[in-house]
């Protein structure tokens, strides 16, 4: 099998890497790239702990092939902070105690991003809704609500 | 196993045709990969179709509205001119797994998929849909439900891509709504679903209707008997009684590990009830 | 040794604060390292080949293809894995649930495995293994495997805790029963009875990480295994019986733990990858994909309980009594047997008999899973308790008061209760503003009370306080949930000093001393003795260092605030060493300082919890929707409230998935028909509501500090909670578990139809 | 000398007594003189089995002592999640 030479921007680098044809860019940013923040908790979209955003779109890794992001932005949870300065959602998970395993937290952070990006001001109704595409089995989500309505008001703030 | 991104049409349809062994087409991936996961399908060939051009358009057209076949849904949503005109297929297509799914899964790939209880296409039959073929035999129009033949079969041959979905322009006084039922409010694949279109004439009465049933029989089921039931009424108790009781009547449903017969007969009823009295309310009936 | 674990009511300074957890920075940039996380240098791809049967003789197994395969360096089976357990049944079923030795038992048994130089060459290589089975009737159901006509999964198994041997062999493997007085006399005080037939559905633990792990087997016969896991101790000892190692000789590193409540307590497919990586001479990654994970690893029991309690008009029950059948999976356990003794426990009771049986079916190995068989049991005890209240015309919440259990209590499985918390959450309820709350048209409200007994065990930990003053702490429990963070302030509270002062981890198997599971709600609380234990022994240096930096006694030496004290008028002059001050001088004065703990924390208090929900119903679908929920716990001690709140909610949230739609579905065939979250539907953020918490302190008498567990209880109440409230929504008592929209809708049309 | 109850299914093994008499000062001696007098509990301790002092639940602690009059229970070993 022929792998496939890609060239694609990982959280603003330009990335290079051979892949497989059948490769899913999570597999690529976990085994070929390092990247682990972003976790396989089903590989068939169902858990949103492999969530990254692929050309300003929130999108499940394990559901886009690798060959896909030729010539693609990839933004992961490691190009979240900037230097040692965390994201503000970074910062509510921790203060809001919003993890507990902490599996699903990258997934979360992501997805959260996203939301706040497209929708700077939600209700507790849409950031539920908003959010319904990753799971949780600790938390009960209730922290992780929380922590996203405080970091919406920092961020308006700012 | 090969990857390739073709840039025209022709280029597509060639591949696929000329290819020997299984292929897949590759829009939003939202169910090939999955199938790809599972070891269902080990394609040979994938053909991304995303850099064909003007396959990622949603284009006004005088006749109406041309979905590209790789459009993803939530572009769907963002498009103010067809969530007015077709708001029951918006919002089907948006019911489409989570956010994240939203950013890649397409209607197009959802027909083909040819899952019975495939969400945005009891909205499209009851919009009157046409899909675009496009072959080695030249390009063809022909009806959405005329798509699955049944669960994960298509009438499509080989070498056959479906370019885009299209929906008519809207006459006045028109409205459908999309209903399904999940166990829980999100990422469930429909246990019933139920798209209703109808149009009134000036005076709230339902001139025109279609109504159609998913996931509860091997194809998206188009009942006429319940659009019968709808033309000339204006909505009300009565005529949305009848309305229940037909669709459970036209239902051919299995029990399996999302619902029961006796759930999905009693469910489709409620929801084309429910989903009627939304299309009524969006055409502009009282 | 001289550690006193009574508890000293003691005003405390860093516990009960909520600072941010040592290992947060790690987990939100996704730095921190979970068991897929890590790789070793020629590490192959380790996949494993599992029946589609649920029953079958495995006839052949031919794996010459595979072996033949370009890229497959090991191939093994059963053969691979030869029995060293050495009479030891439980471990034989454990290597025998790892790798099937003469039949398949469940879809998804383990039959062969590979190790492969990739992902691609490991799954062609497992379609080349040729497996020929004799199939067998199978039974997945657990009243259906109870009955003597049901196909046998055992031979061998006769049921035991019988008067009398029984001659004949049944899926039935032990009868257990708890109690005291005489309920048939009890009955026949009773004014009112309730007697109910209930079912619960197999669920899982449903950790968003699947089980991976990476094993080193060096040709020395030493190995390095890297895994998640709820005990690493416990593997390493598992895992070094079936391979035929010395303990010493495998270290196990635990990774951080993407949830295990209760499924990582077991080895599933480490003894396989260690098998794998011996056999190929390199280390061998094992990942679980989703579908093994609910195929294969340990979901909780399937259950079918009978129940009958009776009551007097003034509130009083009389007698009660139930008989619980619990599924095991193809294997021996306990599971009933636990539902047994947790069945009655929040009640006071002068007549009380519960009987467990224990049944094989074709299904996984059933694990522990939060509380495990507990929340089964309360769902039919306080379903039948709510009703009874009805019959009776009392509040449920009063009936529930007037016969719960306090202290000086005999238990329902037998001890006198010492201090407990079931009256207290109980009127907490009665006087939360929730239960006050109206409620609109289709909506219902349900409350239900959970016991869980908690755990202690062995447990050791290792304070080192560095030259700078900063003090590490090792300890042996896995973090599921924030234990650093509280065990760092329990150290920091014994000390004196400041959070930010301590560091903890978990240490691996070879740097540390042996510790139970993090299990039975046990972390926080074992561990933290053991802390508290180490810390004293730590300061007990700390004074005599003092003692000799100031050259006096260490007797006059006393230990405040993180600082020594020179006590007497003597050395008045003399001002506080504070423990960077010692520290600094540690090597002048006798090197290194440091305190260890090796204990067994005996006495983890017994906890119980109260909920209330709120659920609309959907006459016309059966949809339910929660509109409100509220936990009221005791914690003993809440040490770091935050967390402590995050178990409430957790365990909650866990229990509103399995109440209402989480469940194992098989087919005629037995195979599982839903192992993957699209069809396994847990809660998703839009089906919840905030859950709010109360927490309640109720010292433990046998801690330092009156901490007791909390990890588990909250998933106990919920099952009958929200049952009693859709049941108070429908106008219909719902009986089987999981209440999805098609058994909801069935019941609802049943009462139409009746009163037609 | 202290009481000993058994839990049900042991008070099987131990000739249908759900109490037993043992003169024993700790744990250790409890287990080892149940398993003299009764054989059929001996596979059950073996197995592990915890014991409640007046209330309290030991699981694997020999030396603890067993007050003269206290209340002891035999229980099943747990597991837990």
């Amino acid at each position: 099998m022929a792998g496939v030479a890609v060239s694609t921007t990982i959280n603003g680098d330009t990335v290079e890497f051979l892949c497989q044809a059948d490769e899913t860019l999570l597999d690529v940013l976990r085994d070929r790239l390092g990247l682990t923040g972003a976790k396989e908790g089903c590989g068939t979209g169902d858990c949103g702990a492999c969530s990254v955003i692929l050309d300003d779109r929130l999108v499940c890794s394990c559901l886009v092939l690798g060959a896909e992001t030729e010539g693609r932005r990839v933004e992961t949870i490691e190009g979240m902070a900037h230097g040692d300065r965390l994201h503000p959602l970074q910062q509510k998970f921790l203060e809001h105690a919003a993890l507990q395993c902490g599996i699903c937290t990258p997934g979360f952070l992501i997805a959260a991003k996203d939301l706040l990006a497209k929708n700077p001001d939600p209700t507790e109704e849409e950031i539920r809704f908003g959010l319904a595409g990753n799971l949780c089995r600790c938390t009960g989500y209730d922290k992780i609500v929380r922590a996203v309505q405080d970091a919406a008001i920092v961020m308006k703030g700012a | 196993m090969r990857y390739i991104r073709p840039l025209s049409m022709e280029d597509a349809v060639g591949q696929l045709a000329g290819s020997s062994g299984t292929s897949a087409i590759l829009a939003g991936g939202s169910d090939l990969l999955v199938r790809m996961k599972g070891g269902f399908i080990e394609p040979d060939l994938i053909v991304d179709i995303k850099a064909i051009d003007g396959l990622s358009e949603i284009r006004e057209t005088g006749d109406g509205f041309s979905i590209g076949a790789a459009v993803p849904c939530a572009v769907l949503g963002e498009s103010a001119a067809l969530k007015k005109a077709w708001p029951g297929v918006v919002e089907a297509a948006k019911l489409i797994g989570s956010k994240q799914v939203q950013g890649r899964c397409t209607i197009t790939g959802n027909l083909c998929n040819a899952s019975p209880a495939a969400d945005s296409v009891p909205a499209l039959v009851a919009a009157g849909a046409r899909a675009v073929v496009v072959g080695p035999a030249g390009r063809r129009t022909i009806p959405v439900q005329s798509v699955p033949t049944g669960p994960g079969k298509t009438s499509l041959a080989k070498g056959e891509i479906i370019e885009a979905i299209l929906l008519d322009k809207r006459a006045p006084r028109s409205g459908d709504a999309y209903l399904r039922f999940i166990p829980r409010t999100e990422m469930d694949i429909a246990v019933v679903s139920a798209g209703v279109n109808l149009t009134l004439d000036e005076h709230g009465v339902v001139k025109s209707a279609r109504v159609a049933l998913g996931a509860v029989a091997a194809t998206v089921l188009l009942v006429e008997e319940a659009a019968q039931v709808l033309i000339g009424s204006r909505l009300d108790e009565a005529t949305l009684e009848r309305l229940a009781k037909v669709c459970a009547g036209a239902c051919r449903p299995i029990d399996d590990k999302r619902g029961t017969i006796e759930f999905r007969r009693k469910v489709a009823g409620v929801l084309a009830k429910r989903a009627a009295t939304t299309a009524y309310a969006r055409a502009g009936g009282k | 040794m001289n550690f006193d674990p009574r508890f000293s009511g003691r005003k405390f300074t860093s516990v009960g604060t909520r600072p941010i957890r040592p290992d947060g920075i790690d987990k939100v940039t996704g730095r921190a390292r979970y068991g897929a996380d890590f790789n070793m240098a020629g590490q192959l791809v380790g996949r494993i080949l599992r029946s589609p049967h649920a029953h079958a003789r495995i006839v052949k197994i031919d794996t010459s293809k595979a072996e033949k395969l370009a890229g497959v360096k090991a191939v093994i089976t059963a053969a691979d894995l030869p029995d060293l357990t050495d009479g030891d049944a439980a471990m034989y079923d454990v290597l025998d649930n790892c790798m099937a030795r003469t039949k398949a038992l469940y879809d998804g048994h383990a039959v062969a495995a590979v190790a492969a130089v990739d992902a691609r060459t490991a799954r062609q290589a497992l379609k080349l293994i040729e497996v020929e089975y004799e199939l067998l009737p199978h039974v997945t159901d657990v009243d259906e495997a109870a009955k003597h006509t049901a196909p046998l999964i055992n031979d061998t198994i006769f049921t035991e805790g019988l008067e009398e041997k029984p001659v004949k062999p049944s899926n039935v493997t032990k009868r257990s029963q708890f109690g005291h007085g005489d309920v048939h006399q009890g009955f026949g005080h009773a004014d009112f009875i309730v007697e109910r037939s209930f079912k619960t559905e197999q669920t899982h633990q449903g950790y968003i990480e699947p089980h991976a792990c990476v094993a080193n087997f060096s040709s020395d016969g030493t190995a390095d295994l890297w895994v998640c896991t709820q005990g690493h101790f416990v593997y390493r000892q598992h895992c070094a019986q079936l391979l035929g190692m010395e303990a010493s000789k495998l270290r196990v590193t635990s990774s951080e733990i993407g949830g295990g409540f209760g499924g990582k307590t077991h080895v599933w497919a480490e003894p396989v990858a260690l098998a794998l990586s011996r056999k190929a001479g390199r280390p061998v990654k094992l990942v679980m994909t989703r579908d093994e994970v609910f195929r294969a690893s340990g979901p909780t029991s399937a259950t079918s309980i009978d129940v009958k309690i009776g009551a007097r008009k003034d509130g009083t029950i009389t007698a009660a009594e139930a008989t619980l059948r619990y599924s095991c999976g193809p294997y021996a356990g306990s599971w009933a047997e636990i539902g047994a003794m947790t069945a009655f426990a929040c009640y006071k009771l002068d007549n009380v008999k519960t009987v467990g049986y224990e049944v094989l079916v074709n299904r996984p190995k059933t694990a522990a899973y939060r509380a495990p068989s507990a929340p089964m049991a309360a769902f039919a005890v306080e379903s039948a308790v709510d009703e009874l209240a009805k019959k009776i015309g009392m509040d449920p919440v009063d009936f529930r008061i007037r016969n719960a259990a306090q202290e000086g209590t005999r238990s329902s499985y037998g001890p006198v209760y010492g201090p407990i918390g079931i009256g207290p959450t109980l009127e907490a309820v009665k006087s939360h503003p929730h239960m006050k709350a109206p409620l609109g048209k289709n909506q219902g409200r349900g409350m239900a009370c959970g016991f869980w007994f908690n755990f202690g065990g062995q447990t050791c930990t290792d304070l080192n306080i560095g030259m700078d003053g900063s003090v590490s702490l090792a300890v042996g429990t896995v973090d599921v949930g924030g234990s650093r963070a509280s065990l760092s302030l329990v150290a920091a509270e014994e000390l004196g000093i400041d959070y930010a002062q301590v560091k903890a981890i978990v240490a691996d198997t070879s740097s540390l001393g042996y510790n139970d599971m993090t299990d039975g709600s046990r972390g926080t609380f074992s561990s933290s003795m053991a802390t508290i234990s180490a810390a004293r022994n730590a300061i007990k240096i700390l004074r005599e260092r003092a003692a000799q930096m100031w050259d006096i006694a260490v007797d006059d030496v006393v230990w405040e605030k993180g600082h020594a004290i020179a006590k007497g008028e003597k050395h008045g002059n003399l001002g506080k060493l504070s423990l960077k001050e010692i520290a600094v001088e540690s090597g002048k004065t006798g090197g290194p300082i440091a305190g260890h703990s090796e204990l067994v924390a005996d006495g983890a208090g017994v906890s119980f919890a109260t909920h209330i929900c709120d659920i609309e119903v959907d006459p016309e679908t059966g949809a339910t929707r929660v509109l409100r929920y509220t936990v009221v716990q005791d914690a003993g001690k809440a040490v770091h409230p935050t967390y402590v709140e995050g178990q409430y909610q957790g365990g909650a949230a866990q229990g509103i998935g399995w109440a209402l739609n989480e469940e194992y579905i098989y087919g005629k065939d037995g195979r599982l028909q839903n192992p993957g979250f699209l069809d396994y539907r847990i809660p998703v953020c839009s089906d919840l509501p905030m859950i709010d918490t109360q927490i309640l302190e109720i010292p433990n008498p046998n801690h330092p500090y009156g901490v007791r567990g909390v990890g588990e209880t909250s998933i106990v109440p919920p099952l009958a909670a929200i049952a009693n409230a859709v049941s108070n929504a429908a106008g219909v008592r719902m009986t089987h578990i999981p209440m999805s929209p098609p058994r909801i809708l069935a019941a609802i049309e049943a009462v139409r139809e009746w009163s037609k | 000398m202290v009481e000993v109850t058994l839990w049900g299914s042991l008070a099987a093994t131990a000739g249908g007594n759900s109490k037993v008499e043992i003169e024993a000062k700790d744990i250790r001696e409890l287990f080892r003189k149940l398993a003299e007098q009764y054989p059929g509990l001996e596979p059950w301790i073996d197995q592990g089995i915890a014991v409640a002092i007046d209330g309290t639940i030991y699981r694997d602690t020999w030396s603890k002592k067993l007050p003269e009059g206290a209340e002891i229970f035999l229980l099943p070993r747990l597991a837990g999640g």
